[in-house]
Order: C-alpha cells, then structure tokens, then sequence
C-alpha cells in the first residue's frame, strides 16, 4: 500500500501529511511533484494544505493546473483515494473532483485553532473507523475555509450523506458558535458522490501524536489503509 | 563632475559626516563616485555597521553551556546533539511597521527567516516580540492590527509555526513601534553554510525575487533618521512576497544538501551592496560584479538603485566554478530567478559594472568594516526624581475590582486575539503552543529532544534601571524557558534604544548591554545573535529602553515539559518569596497612573536556586504545572493559571508589609507558582529543602472560584467566568471600539 | 495590437460579502452613514495582443472563465481600452 | 440622490505585485503567452447619498483616502455613475 503526498510551490503541510501517513500506518509514502503524470504507483493521493502559488488571486486556483492534477482526476476515476486538507481541499474544489468552494472566512481573519467536529458518515473510506457521529478535534488553520454551494447542490450533498464532518461543540452540536467559518451547514468536510475522494478543511495530520495535541487523526489513517487493502483484494479476486 | 563640496553635501544627504567622507576620499585616493558614496553611507551606518554600539557589543559572553561555532554569520547557535545545530536570532522592523505595519511586519519575517535558511538550517519556529502606544488610541489600533496581520500574512504562507512572542503597550512607542520578530532553525551541522565568498574564478549569483526600486534607502534612512512629519521624503516601502521566500526556502534547502555552494547570503538592508561587500569580505577576496546582468522588475533602474535596492526575498550566492548549472536548475524548479552577475577574484577590491563602465571600484574590506564612535555616556538627570517619587498610596477598597482591571490591562491580558490569526502547530512539532505555557517548546523529530523559547523584556524596569532591568530580561526568559522543562541555552537580543547621540540614551543602552551581559555569564548561556536598532524616537521623547531577550532551552527529554494550567486536585505552592517591592509595578502603573521607583531586585544566586528547583521538579516528573510571576504579581499568576486550566483555585498568600496589595501584586523577581499531585509534596519539598529554595504550601486548586487570602483574610473572591471574560476578551474588545 | 484589459471580478449576488460587509459598518462608524450596498472584488489589469478589440474581449472572457474567477461564486466583467487610450 | 459608485484600488506601479506576476507566469503556462503585464488590485462598488455627482464623486475619493486604500502602496480611481443607469 502506497500513499502519495503531493508537493506544489507553496504546500507547506506536505511534510507533516508524509509524516503523519507513514508513523500511523507503516506504510509507504512518497512525494509527487506537481509536475508528475504517472500516479500508478499510488492508492493513495493526499493533496496537502499550505498555500500552492501562494494562493495568489484565489486559494487552490493555480495549482489546479499542475499536471499533477490530471493525474489525480484519473487516479479518482479509477476509484482510487483522494484526499484533498485544507488547501488541498480548495484544490479539489477548484478541480471539480469536490462541489462547491470555499472563500474568505466569515470573520475575514485567518484562524488556527483545535476544533471540534462530529463525523457525519462513517460508510467511506476515510471514516470507517469512527463511531457514527463521534465528535473528533482536528485543528483547523485556514483564512478561506468557508463552505458554499448553491442551494441544490448543497440539498444533493446532505440527502446523499455527502457531508462527512461537520463543525460543532464539544457535545457535538452544530451550532452558530461551533462554526469557525461561517460554512454552509457547518460544513466542514465532504466526499464526492462516489465516496473515494474527501475533501476537509480542519487537519487530521495534526492529531495524530499526544505529544503534539492528541490522536484522533489516527483513525484516518488506518482507515484508508485498511480500505486500500480490502480494495486490493477485490480487485485482485475480480 | 561634481566638484568635493558638492559630493561632501551629497555624504551628508546620506547621512555621513564630514569625518567619514575625509576617511572615504583617503581609502580611495579620489574623489567617490555617487554610487560609491551611498555604498559607503549605507555600510557604516548604524543599521549595517553598527559602528556606535560595536564596542558594547563586545561584552557580551560568546560561550557557555552547550557548545557554540559559527562566528561572524548572519546567525549564531549552540549544538543540540553532535548532528544537530540549532540557529536562530532575532531582527528589529521598527521603522517599516511604523510606516506601514503590515508590509513592514512581513517583510520583518521574510528577512528574519533568510537569516536562519542562509546558515542551511531548517526554519522551525517564529516569535515576535511587539510594543505599541496606547491601545486606545486610534493609532495604536491601526500599527497592532496591520503589524498582526502582516505577520499572519507572511508566516502562516511560508509554513513556519508562530508560537510565542509578546505583546505590550506603553504611551512611549506612540509614534515609534517596536515589531522585533525571532527565527529558530535547526540544521545539520555537517551542511552548515558559510557566507564567505572565496575562490576566485567561482561564479557570484543573484537568486530569489528580481530587484525593483523598493525600500531604496528605505532601510538605511529610515533606521538612521529620526522620524519627522515630513510625509514626502517617505521611501518606497518593501513588500513582502511570502510565496517566493517559501520556494526560496526549500530551493536552499535543496541546494545545500549538495556541495555545489562556496557561500551564501541573504539580502536585507542595502542589498547587494552589503552582501558583495560582507561575502567578499569575510572570504578575504573581491567581487567583479555587472549590475546588468541582475535580473529586474522596472527599467531604467540606476546602477546606485540597483545596489542599494532592499527588493525582498533575495539571496547572494557563491558557487564553485562548473557547478553554476546545477544550482540554477535547483532554483527554476522552484520558478526563481539565478542569475550569474560575476565572479569572485582575487584582487580585495569590489568592482561593480553597469554596461560596460565601471561605477564602483572600492577595497572590499573597507565597506565591512565602519568606523567606530566611542560615544558619550550620562545618567539622565530625571531619574534620581523618578527614583525619589513616593510611592505610598492608599489601600485598594475592592480587590476583587482591581484584579479584574488588571486581567483585562492590555499589557496582561490574553494576547489570544493575535496568536489565533498564526499558524502555531504547522509542522506538527508544537508541544506547548501560545498562551499555554510560560515559553513554547517544540519537539524536534528524530530524537526525543525539545526547544523551549520565548522573548521577554520589561521596558518600564529598564526605564527605572536600564542595568537591573535588563538583567531582569534575561532572568525572566531563563525563568520562561524553566517553567516548561526547558534548560535556557542560548541568548539573542534586539536593542531597541533611542538616539545614541544623546548621552542619556547612550547610557541606557550601555547599562543595558552591561546587564545583560553579567546576567548571561551568571546563567552560563552565551549570546549567539541579536541586532540593534536605535534612534527609535518620537518627536517628544526616546521609546522606553528595550533590550528584547530572545532565549532557547533544551528539553532533553520532551515528553518531560510543564505548561501553566492548573488541573483540579492540585496542590498549589509558591517556589522563592515575595517582597515589599511594588516600584515599576503594573499594578501601580494600571491603578495609580505610576511609573517610578526602582524595578524589583534581582539576586542571580537566588534566581538560579528557585530555576534549579523547578527544573530538577519538572525533569524528575514531580511537577507538570509552572507558571513564573511576573506583571501582575502573585494574584494575576494564580488566576492566569486558573484560568488556563478553566478550575479555580483557593490560595493563602503569605504577608508581606501588611499590605494585602503587595502581598497580591508586587512582582519581586525569582518566583514560580507550581501546581502538583499530593502524593509529589514530600519529594518536592524535600528537594526544596536540599537546594536551599523557599517554598510554600500556598493552597490546593478546583471549584469554579478565585479564592484568595492573605494571611487568612479574605481578599479575592471571584468566579473563574467572570475573571476569565476580562481576561480572554480584553484585546478584541479593545480594538473593537 | 496590444490592447489593456481592465476586468473586475465581484462574488455572485447570492454569495455573501463579509468584507464588504465590514467596510461597511466601518465606514458608518466614520460617519459616512450613507454608504450602502458596500462590495468588495478583485481589479484584475492585464495588456493582451489581439487582432482586434473583440478578439481582445473574448479572449479575457475566455481567461476569466478558464482561472480568474471561479464560476460557483464570482462573476466577472470585462473592459478593452485600446493601449494608446490609457493614461 | 442615490448614486452608484465604482472604486478600482490598484498597487502603485513602482511597487512589486506578487499576486499579479504569479498569476502572469501561470497564464502563459496555459498558452496564454501574451499576457502581459498583469497587476491585481480591488474593486469596490457601493451605493453613495449625495447631492449631485460631484458630490458622490468626492465623498467617494474621500472614503479612499481615509479607509479604503492605502495610500503608500496603493493608488485608487472613482467612478460615479448614476443609480439608474446601472444595469
Ligand atoms: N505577539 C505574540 N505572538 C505569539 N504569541 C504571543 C504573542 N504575545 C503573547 N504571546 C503568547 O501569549 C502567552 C502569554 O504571553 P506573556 O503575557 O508575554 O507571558 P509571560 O508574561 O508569562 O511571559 C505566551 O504563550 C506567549 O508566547
Ligand atoms: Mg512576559
């Protein structure tokens, strides 16, 4: 099993996504330029957080043109996994592999803060590990993290369980207070219709040490892999 | 051709004095060029040459505990392992910010940074220390929001976690803010670069940015003038390009790895000019340098503007011959510019080349060493007055109302509202982040090693005794650094002093420079960087003294740190003694509009024994919780910790003079507040009692209040919510209005 | 020909504002009560070679839609001002 | 009189635009190769009561100096036009 973390001018959570994916899980990791073509190596690709182009004119804008991307849209289209933190969020966004796009905070200030969010589904990928609605703390650290989405694609997101994590207190509720952002429905992460690609903007990478915060992260990572190995074996079987 | 009078008005426009044009005409047997003059104006300035504060610079230890290399660069540190070598160093912006906060606050980053990476060390952590007027006034609103802003603007891209620094406010910075900002790096000590320029025949780069005319003369005028009202002789300002020094970072990276570089430098104030000149320099050798190879923004740019141009986010680089190749594939992948602009020779001459002619022909060690001014140096007469002023006031009627307005004096309260806006965990290395801990600590990967560090001066003690005030600076950060686990390892400085030239500043920086020199060598810990920037001053007065101390530690073992939050079910104690010492208070400051007395006093003996105690405590796994009392006195300490942890407290203060103020307020130095399970009392009292430490069962934490006594009578009784609500939310609320 | 493009970038009518929403409030604060409607957007300026002022115009268009502005919250609108034209 | 109001706040020719040279070398990236020049600025619209256009004009300029642009770095133009003619 293989991860891929890709590297564009200006990623500045590649390192850490590297580090948090190979201490969790063991596994292999490597990173892609954003000049690579060939992902067939990988069954896994993280698109990190950081600032790509130094998101210049809009977060995410730039580098949705690296040739690296062109790969990643065909790596999803296989129905292999895609994971877009925070900036790589905004990449996906902006690529059309996610819906919807996230702009300036609501409060109009960047915020680095731990936050609480509830898992919304459990039955991808990324989430199998949680326990339906466990609320989790990743932090977040984004000036352009707010969620929007026009009004029916925002209704097709929630009626087809899209809507994966979302902000909300310590008790897990999704209140006005718990929102960071200003997001739509406190979103705070989605997958795509076929549930191989997620896109978050808090950072899961960062809670995966006590010593550095806590370990909810973890459960990301482990259940990607474990979902990368039964995809292996089907598809072996096929 | 300019006849000498002429070029001497020319010399003074730039700043230099008669004396020093004299000296410029004899190294060069003729008269200068113009580009020669400003060559010249800018490298024996104050703010590249350091000429009047040189010699007190001198004093400083450059060795102690951990063991130190690398003299003479941009930055200076201590090894944290044989492999391992931690860099860093701190740099004033004070001037820019004034003028434009948030670009001058950025472009302080982006220059502090170069500073780490120039050396082949890694960036791992950013601190700023920051002083404004008032924060009612609409100025003071104005320099904090665009300064906060330009540091989360320029950190937070580049990746580099912002985790601590400090926030003060005080009417003396109204017109002349203080944004002094620290880098730490960590590199590999067999890949340490040098930014010697040798070897002649090896090819001299230009990489990073292309040059523009920004900041021309910006840095060196603006540093070397007293601000006036004159808005028109404004120099362009530097802006800061956060995404290119994030690609320059990692191009450096990249290319150090390799042995293709001979030197490397970062360019700051007067760019090319004083890298050439400081790279040739220290390399014993000369420059042939053609200023039209160097890649550029505008046209029409002058030679004289291209060498003093401060354009961002530029590095000289000196490569060995055969190599240029490799180097600049390294940097266009990393879409920045190398460009070959000449070549080291052997001659110790700079010669710099504008289309074919020749427009600088100077001996390259003549730019890098500046004369040196042994400067007059006075007590102020104000100060015996100052000294003298009674400082007897009425007992406080309601303590529980004072403790609460000095929760929310902005000088102590929550500076939350700035470190949210920053990264402070990127790199996922924080272990104790902002307004957790007493200093911050970061793990570092691949061992199971810790950095503690933090910035800390209290300028209204140096401003009643600069000597003991900034002894009392480099206390405090020892203290800091001790109250998270951490051994305080090495020092950096920013002076920040107002005009020398006037002897009772002169003396203030000199006290200060002889304090914190005495107080390093008491703590073993020598002084590895730092940066001086003077002629900080309104149009009324000086800035009050400010000798910024940046401090690291080492954790040896991380896992082993404290941070300041209480838990429930803790005892509470009190580690050294409080005393009738209420001078220079903020206490008195906040409640009686006093500043005047003597600071509090500091015996380093006894500073030592209570930071040998809570070390040892820490390290031994006694104790997880710490907190080191400074403004505010015991009671802020206690309910800042309370607060922290979201628990009350309950504690009886031991009687001082009879006063409950002081025995609440007074910030007598070489205190801590620790907190701990009963079952560590025996042990740690013991310890105590083995190193000779005052220390003093003062009560136990939980319940939802701040319950504090003085000798058994009751003083402050409030709810952890509503202590917590001045503090947390005072600096929003603020700026707010 | 080298034409100068002036586009002007501005969130849909549906997205909320909060920056020009804060402006806003700030401006009232300084006493200018009667500003309203207060929305903040991107002045993109750019010299483009064309054949001719439509050429020019369609091809700005064509950036916009392709990278400067993206489509699910901004609209955009585009200006050729001949190159001699511009002071 | 209501009036519409339209600001382009743009960075001062002498001064680096970062965001515009990215955006350039990313545009020629996509074939665009002959765009030139690009800088990237604000654009602010609002609606302004005044007496005549003059007067919306110069209390416009007024809003400019004093919170919308930063007159060190950055340069500002205004543009009145009236309410009705807005499309
Ligand atoms: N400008 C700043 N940037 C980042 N962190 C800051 C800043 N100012 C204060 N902090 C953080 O807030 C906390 C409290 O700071 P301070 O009041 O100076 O503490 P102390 O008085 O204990 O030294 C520390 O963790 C410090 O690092
Ligand atoms: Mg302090």
């Amino acid at each position: 099993m293989k991860f891929g973390v890709v590297v564009f001018p200006g990623s500045n959570c590649d390192a850490d996504c590297h580090y948090a994916a190979g201490n969790v899980t063991g596994q292999e990791v490597r990173y892609v330029w954003h000049e690579e073509r060939d992902l067939s190596d990988l069954d896994c690709v993280i698109v990190p957080g950081g600032f790509s182009y130094g998101d210049y004119l809009r977060c995410g804008a730039v580098a949705r043109f690296s040739p690296v991307m062109e790969a990643v849209v065909t790596h999803a289209a296989e129905g292999k996994y895609v994971v877009g933190i925070c900036n790589g969020f905004q990449v996906l966004t902006e690529a059309g592999l996610l819906p919807g796009a996230l702009y300036r905070n609501d409060h109009l200030q960047f915020v680095c803060q731990p936050q609480h969010l509830r898992v919304e589904a459990i039955d991808t990928p990324f989430t199998h590990f949680y326990k339906p609605a466990q609320v989790v703390e990743f932090p977040i650290a984004h000036g352009e993290g707010r969620y929007y989405a026009d009004p029916d694609t925002l209704a097709a997101l929630e009626a087809n369980g899209q809507v994966i994590f979302r902000y909300c207190t310590p008790a897990g509720e999704s209140t006005a207070e718990a929102n960071p952002n200003g997001s739509l429905n406190n979103i705070a992460g989605i997958c795509n219709e076929t549930r191989n690609v997620l896109g978050l903007m808090p950072h899961p990478e960062r809670r995966c040490d006590r010593l550095v915060g806590g370990t909810d992260g973890k459960k990301l990572f482990k259940g990607i892999v474990e979902s990368m190995m039964v995809r292996a074996i089907s598809m072996g079987h096929r | 051709m300019a006849t000498q009078t002429s070029q001497l008005d020319v010399a003074r426009e730039l700043g230099m004095n008669e004396q020093e044009y004299a000296n410029v005409l004899k190294i060069l047997g003729r008269e200068p060029t113009g580009t020669e003059l400003a060559m010249y104006s800018v490298e024996w300035s104050e703010h590249c040459g350091y000429p009047r504060s040189r010699p007190l610079l001198k004093l400083f230890p450059k060795t102690g505990k951990y063991p130190t290399r690398a003299e003479g660069e941009d930055a200076g540190g201590f090894a944290l392992t044989d492999e391992l070598y931690v860099i860093f160093k701190m740099e004033s912006h004070n001037h820019p910010s004034q003028v434009e906060p948030k670009q001058g606050a950025a472009t302080g980053i982006g220059g502090i940074l170069r500073d780490i990476f120039t050396m082949g060390a890694r960036p791992v952590a950013l601190l700023d220390s920051l002083r404004f007027g008032d924060l009612d006034s609409d100025i003071g609103k104005h320099l904090l929001a665009g300064v906060v802003d330009g540091i989360q603007f320029y950190g937070n891209c580049v990746g580099v976690p912002t985790v601590g620094g400090e926030i003060y406010f005080h009417p003396s910075y109204r017109d002349n803010c203080l944004v002094n900002v620290m880098a730490v790096g960590i590199a590999d000590t067999a890949l340490l670069a040098t930014s010697k320029g040798k070897g002649p025949g090896n090819p001299v780069l230009v990489v990073g940015n292309r040059t523009g005319r920004d900041g021309i003369g910006g840095c060196s005028i603006l540093a070397s003038h007293e601000f006036s009202e004159d808005d028109e002789k404004r120099p362009t300002v530097q802006i800061g390009d956060p995404f290119t020094e994030k690609c320059l970072i990692e191009a450096c990276m990249e290319v150090l790895q390799g042995d293709a570089i001979v030197g490397i430098k970062d360019m700051g104030a007067a760019g090319i000019t004083c890298t050439t000149a400081e790279m040739a320099a220290a390399g014993g050798v000369g420059m042939d340098i053609d200023l039209a190879k160097v890649p550029m923004r505008e046209e029409g740019m002058e030679p004289w503007e291209i060498m003093m141009s401060e354009s961002q986010e530029r590095m000289l680089v000196v490569v060995q011959q055969g190599r240029e190749q490799e180097v600049i594939d390294i940097f266009e992948k990393w879409n920045l510019n190398a460009a070959i602009v000449g070549a080291v020779v052997e001659e110790q001459v700079l010669r710099i080349r504008f289309h074919g002619e020749i427009v600088a022909e100077v001996p390259s060690l003549s730019l890098a060493e500046s004369p040196i001014y042994y400067l007059p140096a006075e007590e102020p007469a104000w100060l015996a007055k100052v000294h003298a002023t009674d400082l007897t006031v009425p007992p406080p009627t309601d303590l529980n109302t004072v403790l609460l307005r000095l929760l929310s004096s902005p000088n102590i309260a929550s500076k939350r509202w700035a470190f949210r806006q920053y990264d402070h965990m990127v790199q996922t290395n924080t272990v104790v982040p902002p307004g957790a801990g007493d200093a911050a600590v970061i793990r570092v990967k691949g061992t199971d090693k810790g950095l503690g560090m933090t910035t800390d001066c209290n300028s209204r003690y140096c401003y009643l005794d600069p000597y003991v005030g900034a002894q009392i600076a480099v206390a405090e950060a020892a203290r800091n650094l001790v109250c998270v686990g951490a051994d305080p390892a090495a020092v950096t400085d920013c002076l920040n002093f107002g005009k020398p030239e006037k002897p009772d500043r002169f003396w203030q920086l000199k006290r200060a420079v002889e304090g914190i020199a005495d107080a390093c060598r008491a703590f073993n810990v020598p002084v590895v960087s730092g940066n001086v920037s003077l002629y900080n001053e309104g149009p009324d007065a000086a800035i009050f003294p400010t000798p910024t101390i940046g401090m690291v530690g080492v954790l040896a073992h991380v896992e082993a740190h404290a941070t300041l939050a209480f838990t429930a079910g803790q005892i509470v104690a009190l580690v050294g003694e409080t005393r009738a010492e209420m001078g220079g208070s903020e206490y008195l400051a906040v409640e009686h509009g006093l500043e005047a007395g003597y600071p509090p006093s500091l015996e380093l003996p006894r500073e030592l024994a209570v930071q040998n105690f809570v070390l040892a405590a820490i390290q031994q796994g006694l104790l997880t919780t710490a907190h080191d009392c400074s403004e505010g006195g015991l009671a802020v300490t206690l309910a800042e910790s309370a607060l922290a942890g979201g628990v009350g407290v309950q504690a009886n203060l031991p009687a001082v003079d009879g006063r409950m103020d002081t025995a609440l307020f007074a910030e007598s130095q070489s205190r801590i507040v620790v907190a701990f399970a009963p079952a560590q009392q025996a042990a740690l009292t013991a310890l105590a009692a083995e190193l000779g430490v005052p220390f003093t069962i003062l009560g136990a934490t939980g319940g939802e209040h701040i319950r504090l006594t003085v000798a058994e009578a009751p003083a402050i009784d409030l709810p952890v919510t509503t202590a917590a609500d001045a503090f947390t939310g005072a600096i929003a609320a603020a700026l707010a209005e | 020909m080298l034409y100068h493009v002036q586009i002007e970038i501005t969130l849909k009518p549906t997205v909320m504002d909060a920056q020009g929403t804060t402006i806003e409030r700030a401006l009232h604060k300084l006493g200018h009560t009667s500003a309203a409607n207060v929305r903040i957007g991107k002045f993109v300026t750019m010299e483009l070679d064309a054949a001719d002022p439509a050429e020019a115009q369609a091809a700005a268009e064509e950036l916009c839609r392709e990278l400067l502005a993206n489509p699910i919250i901004e609209q955009f609108a585009v200006q050729v001002v001949d190159k001699e034209q511009v002071v």
